[in-house]
């Protein structure tokens, strides 16, 4: 990239709100996870009973659970949860996706129809549906969530891929590398990704965000992630059974959840803002 | 019959029965044996044995979707391992639940999308547009079962205005049903709503720079008149898109919520047929809300081309 | 391949036909068909520029692609050099690619914005096979002088150049393999009158320098005028009519290309002249007529048009064109 | 009285990259029946000319002068009063004919909306005028058309469209923004005879905006050269080309290919691109791009000069 571009890149980057405050969010998010793997204040697993339901205190930030567990500790744990099912999920998603689309839109055809038939119906199986299906067969478990969400997202990045492949085949520069004497696998790498990857890297980071709520949804009706592995989702599920004990406890893990998607979808905006062109001349 | 519709018609069957086929594989072929799933690992040979005979799972594959596809048609979904009723008596009293608690959520997120879109747009940058982003943006990042959550402590444990959960049935008058679904709808709503009320102001924008929105200000409408005659058909276009893709996740959103409210609609059902094992219902409910989301879509397809004039002709 | 006597014509078109089918219009019914090319032949001698006029929808783009073997042709046959390439398939066409290179009419659409100059300009040489770093930077420093940019270009990005600059940036990719032939698709039109004047010019000047053949597609008849030795007027998917330049336009013989001269405003020449004008509507691109393609909006129309087709006949020399009357249409000019 | 007298008229535009000066200090009057052509390459300010007559300009635009319609100045007006001018008084014709219809609306429907909006016109009573204008465009079987969208006409008759359109209400004056450039030749021909017939009819004032020198020579009665936001020549059609007196109308002229002249002969070029609107040089913009151009041309801009009465240079 020219310095000129990169320093407009940058400049672009600081100038968007949403991108700065997203990106702090996202950045706070993954530091969690980071510092939970070696330190957190309490511990998320031990079962103290007579630690239960205590205050906010020095020692416990947000207090214990019913059990006895420090929540920061579970909150801070929960977040590997749900951003390794959500990397692994939309990595899936991604991988697979984004092939299928890239491969409907070279090569046309049937190829294209098949694809997008199938794409047509995996619709019709939003992730819990497959998550309910999974769980009836093999039993619930954390694999499921993982497998469940990213069945869902293949379809969406093979039509999203499709969509803007093939309008970047329509364009002239592409006509220029056939008539260079390009083949259809070259010029997708060349020229059909590059101009796509853009809008493919903020419907990633919106997925992201799809995939911890639905991640949540998942451990939250018992079909994901399963005790004693802490997860948001989960510690809701938990924390709904004292909603006239300790309301508080029904608090912390939704707002971390809210948080933790209010951070990526802003950062998405702000992607879009910075890589897409089109429609950051039209602000 | 146009084209148009015959080919949607035409997919919309197809997706049917690939839909179909895909739950019947994984529910049933996947797994290898479902008595052993039922009965679970330990069961003796024997009680596996007798079982396969009992549920007829010793036919051929194809047979056997077949006999389930035939059954549907006539409106039999089979018996319940676990209860031993009509699987359709336990699935009849779920989704006259369920189905009218989604259609209450679409309806006001759809009317909510629209007032907040249309305002942010007609203020365009100004402070009311920005505070409706700002809001729109923290409700889309809301988990709906945990703003049904919140809704329950602030409406239904600290002012005591709601139910917080339970159903009483539509025996006891329309009103209470209603009362006890305003609660889900409102959790469901708001999510949804806010999704849709980000699309439509950023598609009333989109085609406020349209050249034929200039045409009709040449003509002398005003920008109130323009809005209404021009700029909103053509907005709805993308809207619909939408909606269509978020019924899916309002569905499946009601399957959550309707576990924190207690409300005995499909996705309670589904839940408790897990628990027991009750293949055969989590069968018949999966593709019973395959079907809706299908269903919707095609329906979201034909609201286009009466929408917009030139997909039919494009697509005759 | 390697004869090019110079007798051998660098272009040869032999009755190239190309329908595209449309989508059903009714479950029942026929799918229909857009008709874009009906036969067209010509030839382009070495060094020489052959323009090509008509309006929208008169297939002069897709002649391009089917020219430069971009899609599928129906039938007839294209050669280049002698060599026919209608029929190879897109790997056997690669290494003749070299020969036959393409500039587009959208400046802003035909270089891809996420690529520098240097690899946009280099593009062609990818046919070439095998070619050393210091060869290719050599080649692409050269191309871009002789198109009036600089050296330095190289790493900058599309975004970064004026329309103008945009389309020698074209021109220069077109000539980095030194193609015995250009074919180059309204590379004027996108252009204001100004810059259009200095692209022209160095469309002029390459010709000189490299001795390469332009077959040159606009609707502008002023354009193709002042660039071309040759002409072809086409017209739903035919040529019409066919000459050297100074005799299509001073004596046109066909009243299309009449009615097209007249068309043109004039500065300078006052008020609206006098003129043959056109009658009737459009005929589509997916109707097919009995007779002469031009029938539905000639003004002199007459029942032998509309039952038989009129061949491209020779009027004069090296002049061509498909008209019942044409000795009316010239005798009228 | 003049119908169109404009004084003064400057348009700003505020773009993320600065301020940028879009029409600078621009004076022109136009009487009834009279057409008036401007002439000028992208970017010259013709477009917002035109854009800010009909109050239209974008929001981040600005205008300031004076712009007399009847003596009624037309920036003093409120939105409301504006919008009961245009396409009453004032109506406009645009270059894209297939984005500036309403694909959703039948082109009746578009037609009707001005005549009910203006004229008062009763439903049925607007259906029977906007058949009568259709007739009138020239489209054949205007009973039928009128319930066409938009895409099932072709591109000339969707400009007949937008002619009707526009014309409906009887304007006293009719702006026409490259109307023919989205066209075939032919159909151009077509359109702008069209154009004439009605003006000449109905004795409304034109204002033709092209940057096509010649369908502005052979439609207009007098024209209007704009350059970088400003008029830099003005005359009678009828003699502005014998004695073109400003380098840019000069090099514009002599850049264009023409039908008939010598192949041989080269085109002279203008050097460089149009100037940047946001940073335009202190004196003349034409400097960077001027044959003639000397220290002066640099940093004073140059004064309107009268060659003769009807022929004015900057």
């Amino acid at each position: 990239m020219s310095d000129v571009q990169s320093t407009s890149f940058l400049s672009r980057c600081r100038r968007s709100r949403s991108f700065v405050v997203g990106g702090l969010l996202t950045g706070f998010l993954l530091l969690c996870a980071f510092v939970s793997l070696f330190w957190t204040p309490g511990s998320a697993y031990d079962i103290i009973i007579t630690n239960r339901f205590l205050p906010p205190s020095s020692l416990h930030w947000l207090g214990t659970d019913q059990f006895g567990r420090d929540i920061v500790s579970m909150l801070m744990t929960g977040t590997q949860n749900s951003i390794v099912v959500a990397v692994v999920a939309v990595s899936i998603g991604l991988s697979i996706g984004v092939s299928l689309g890239l491969l409907a839109s070279a090569r046309r055809g049937w190829t294209e129809e098949l694809i997008m038939r199938f794409s047509d119906f995996s619709f019709a199986f939003p992730a819990i549906l497959s998550a309910i299906m999974l769980t009836a067969i093999i039993g619930p478990g954390g694999v499921n969530s993982i497998l469940a969400i990213g069945l869902y997202n293949i379809p969406v990045f093979a039509r999203l891929t499709r969509g803007s492949a093939n309008a970047i085949w329509a364009r002239e520069f592409v006509m220029a590398a056939r008539a260079a004497g390009k083949g259809r696998f070259r010029i997708t790498f060349e020229h059909i990704l590059p101009n796509i990857l853009s809008i493919i890297i903020v419907q990633a980071t919106i997925l992201f965000a799809i995939a911890i709520l639905a991640e949540a949804a998942l451990s939250y009706l018992g079909l994901g992630t399963q005790p004693p592995e802490p997860s948001w989702g989960r510690m809701l599920n938990e924390a709904q059974t004292l909603m006239f004990l300790d309301p508080m406890q029904a608090i912390y893990p939704g707002l971390a959840i809210a948080t933790a998607v209010f951070g990526l979808n802003l950062l998405g905006d702000g992607l879009r803002d910075i890589l897409d062109p089109r429609l950051s001349r039209k602000r | 019959m146009s084209v148009f519709f015959a080919k949607r018609f035409l997919t919309l069957i197809v997706t049917l029965i690939g839909a179909s086929m895909v739950i019947f594989l994984v529910m049933e072929i996947l797994p290898g044996d479902p008595a052993l799933v039922i009965l679970g690992v330990d069961a003796p040979e024997s009680a596996v044995v007798s079982l396969t005979k009992e549920l007829g799972l010793d036919r051929p594959a194809p047979e056997r979707y077949w006999d389930w596809i035939s059954g549907l048609m006539q409106g039999q979904m089979g018996n319940s391992y676990a209860y031993k009723v009509p699987v359709w008596e336990l699935v009849e009293g779920a989704v006259l639940i369920s189905l009218p608690l989604a259609l209450m959520s679409i309806f006001l997120s759809v009317v909510l999308a629209l007032v907040i879109g249309l305002y942010a747009a007609a203020n365009h940058n100004k402070a009311g547009d920005i505070t409706l982003m700002g809001i729109s943006q923290l409700g889309i990042s809301i988990p709906n079962f945990w703003l049904a959550i919140l809704v329950i402590i602030l409406f239904a444990i600290e002012l005591r205005w709601l139910p917080a959960g339970g159903f009483p049935g539509w025996d006891e008058g329309i009103l209470k049903c209603l009362k006890a679904l305003l609660l889900p709808a409102v959790a469901l709503a708001t999510v949804v709503g806010a999704v849709l009320a980000r699309i439509t102001r950023s598609s009333v924008l989109e085609v406020f720079r349209e050249d034929y929105v200039r045409t009709a200000r040449a003509k002398g409408l005003s920008q109130r008149a323009t809005l209404w005659r021009h700029v909103l058909r053509n907005a709805m276009i993308p809207v619909l898109t939408v909606t269509g893709i978020q019924f899916a996740a309002l569905l499946t959103g009601t399957v959550v919520v309707e576990n924190v409210f207690h409300i005995p609609g499909l996705g309670s059902l589904v839940l408790k047929a897990i628990n027991n094992r009750d293949t055969i219902v989590v069968e018949n409910v999966v593709l019973l809300l395959a079907t809706m989301v299908i269903t919707v879509n095609f329906i979201v397809d034909i609201l286009y081309a009466v929408i917009d004039p030139r997909l039919k002709a494009h697509d005759i | 391949m390697t004869d090019c006597s110079s007798h051998v014509p660098v272009l040869e078109v032999t009755d190239l036909v190309r329908h595209y089918r449309l989508p059903r219009e009714s479950l029942f019914a026929k799918p229909g068909h857009v008709y874009a090319l009906n036969g067209v032949t010509f030839q382009i001698q070495r060094g020489k520029s052959f323009g090509i006029v008509g309006e929208s929808g008169c297939g002069k783009s897709t002649l391009a692609r089917n020219v430069m073997a971009l899609e599928e042709t129906d039938s007839g046959s294209v050669k280049i050099l002698g060599q026919e390439v209608v029929g190879l398939s897109f790997d056997q066409l690669r290494p003749l690619r070299q020969h036959f290179q393409m500039i587009f009419q959208d400046p802003y659409g035909s270089l891809d914005p996420h690529h520098t100059v240097g690899r946009i300009v280099a593009e062609p040489l990818a046919a070439l096979g095998a070619i050393s770093n210091a060869e290719r930077d050599r080649r692409v420093a050269e191309v871009l002088e002789s198109v009036g940019l600089k050296t330095r270009d190289v790493t900058k990005y599309p975004h970064e150049f004026s329309g103008g600059q945009r389309q020698r940036i074209a021109i220069a990719r077109a000539l980095i393999t030194h193609p015995e032939l250009i074919v180059a698709d309204e590379p004027v039109s996108a252009l204001d009158v100004s810059v259009q004047a200095q692209v022209l010019n160095l469309l002029k000047d390459l010709q000189v320098q490299y001795g390469v053949t332009y077959m040159f597609i606009s609707h502008d008849l002023a354009v193709v005028e002042y660039l071309c030795d040759e002409v072809a007027v086409m017209y739903l998917g035919e040529i019409v009519e066919k000459g050297l330049t100074e005799n299509l336009f001073t004596n046109p013989a066909h009243p299309y290309t009449r009615i097209l001269l007249d068309a043109v405003p004039k500065p300078g020449s006052g008020k609206r002249r006098e003129r043959i004008k056109l009658k009737g509507n459009v005929t589509g691109q997916t109707e097919r007529r009995v007779g002469c393609s031009f029938q539905d909006r000639c003004p002199m129309v007459q029942d032998l048009c509309r039952s038989e087709k009129p061949p491209l006949k020779e009027v004069g020399p090296d002049h061509l064109a498909a008209c019942h009357f044409s000795d009316k249409v010239s005798a009228a000019g | 009285m003049t119908l169109l007298n404009v004084k003064n008229l400057n348009v700003i535009l505020e773009t993320s990259e600065g301020i940028a000066r879009a029409v600078r200090d621009l004076n022109f009057s136009l009487e009834k029946g009279e057409t008036l052509g401007i002439v000028g390459e992208s970017g010259c300010g013709k477009s917002m000319t035109a854009l800010a007559l009909m109050g239209l300009l974008p929001e981040m635009g600005k205008t300031t002068g004076q712009i007399e319609l009847n003596g009624e100045n037309l920036l003093e007006k409120s939105e409301a009063e504006m919008c009961k001018i245009r396409g009453n008084n004032l109506a406009m014709i645009f270059q894209e004919p297939m984005t500036s219809l309403n694909p959703v609306h039948t082109v009746g429907r578009q037609i009707m909306e001005p005549l009910r909006l203006h004229m008062g016109l009763t439903k049925e009573e607007a259906r029977a005028e906007a058949v009568r204008l259709l007739d009138r465009v020239g489209i054949p079987n205007p009973r039928e058309r009128i319930g066409n969208y938009p895409h099932q006409l072709s591109g000339g008759q969707r400009q007949r469209v937008m002619i009707a359109m526009a014309l409906s209400c009887a304007p006293d004056i009719l702006i026409a923004d490259e109307p023919t450039t989205a066209l075939d030749v032919t159909i151009q021909d077509q359109i702008l005879e069209l154009i004439q017939a009605l003006v000449h009819e109905e004795g409304m004032g034109l204002i033709l905006i092209s940057h096509d020198l010649g369908v502005v020579s052979e439609n207009t009665d007098s024209i209007m050269v704009m350059y970088g936001g400003a008029a830099v020549e003005t005359g009678r059609t009828d003699n502005i080309f014998d004695e073109l007196v400003h380098p840019y109308t000069q090099g514009l002229f002599a850049a264009m290919p023409k039908l008939g002249r010598a192949r041989e002969a080269r085109l002279v070029t203008i050097p460089g691109t149009v100037p940047d609107l946001v940073n335009l040089p202190a004196g003349c913009t034409f400097t960077d791009r001027c044959p003639l151009a000397t220290e002066i041309c640099r940093n004073t801009p140059p004064p309107i000069e009268s060659i003769d009465a009807r022929h004015a240079a900057a």
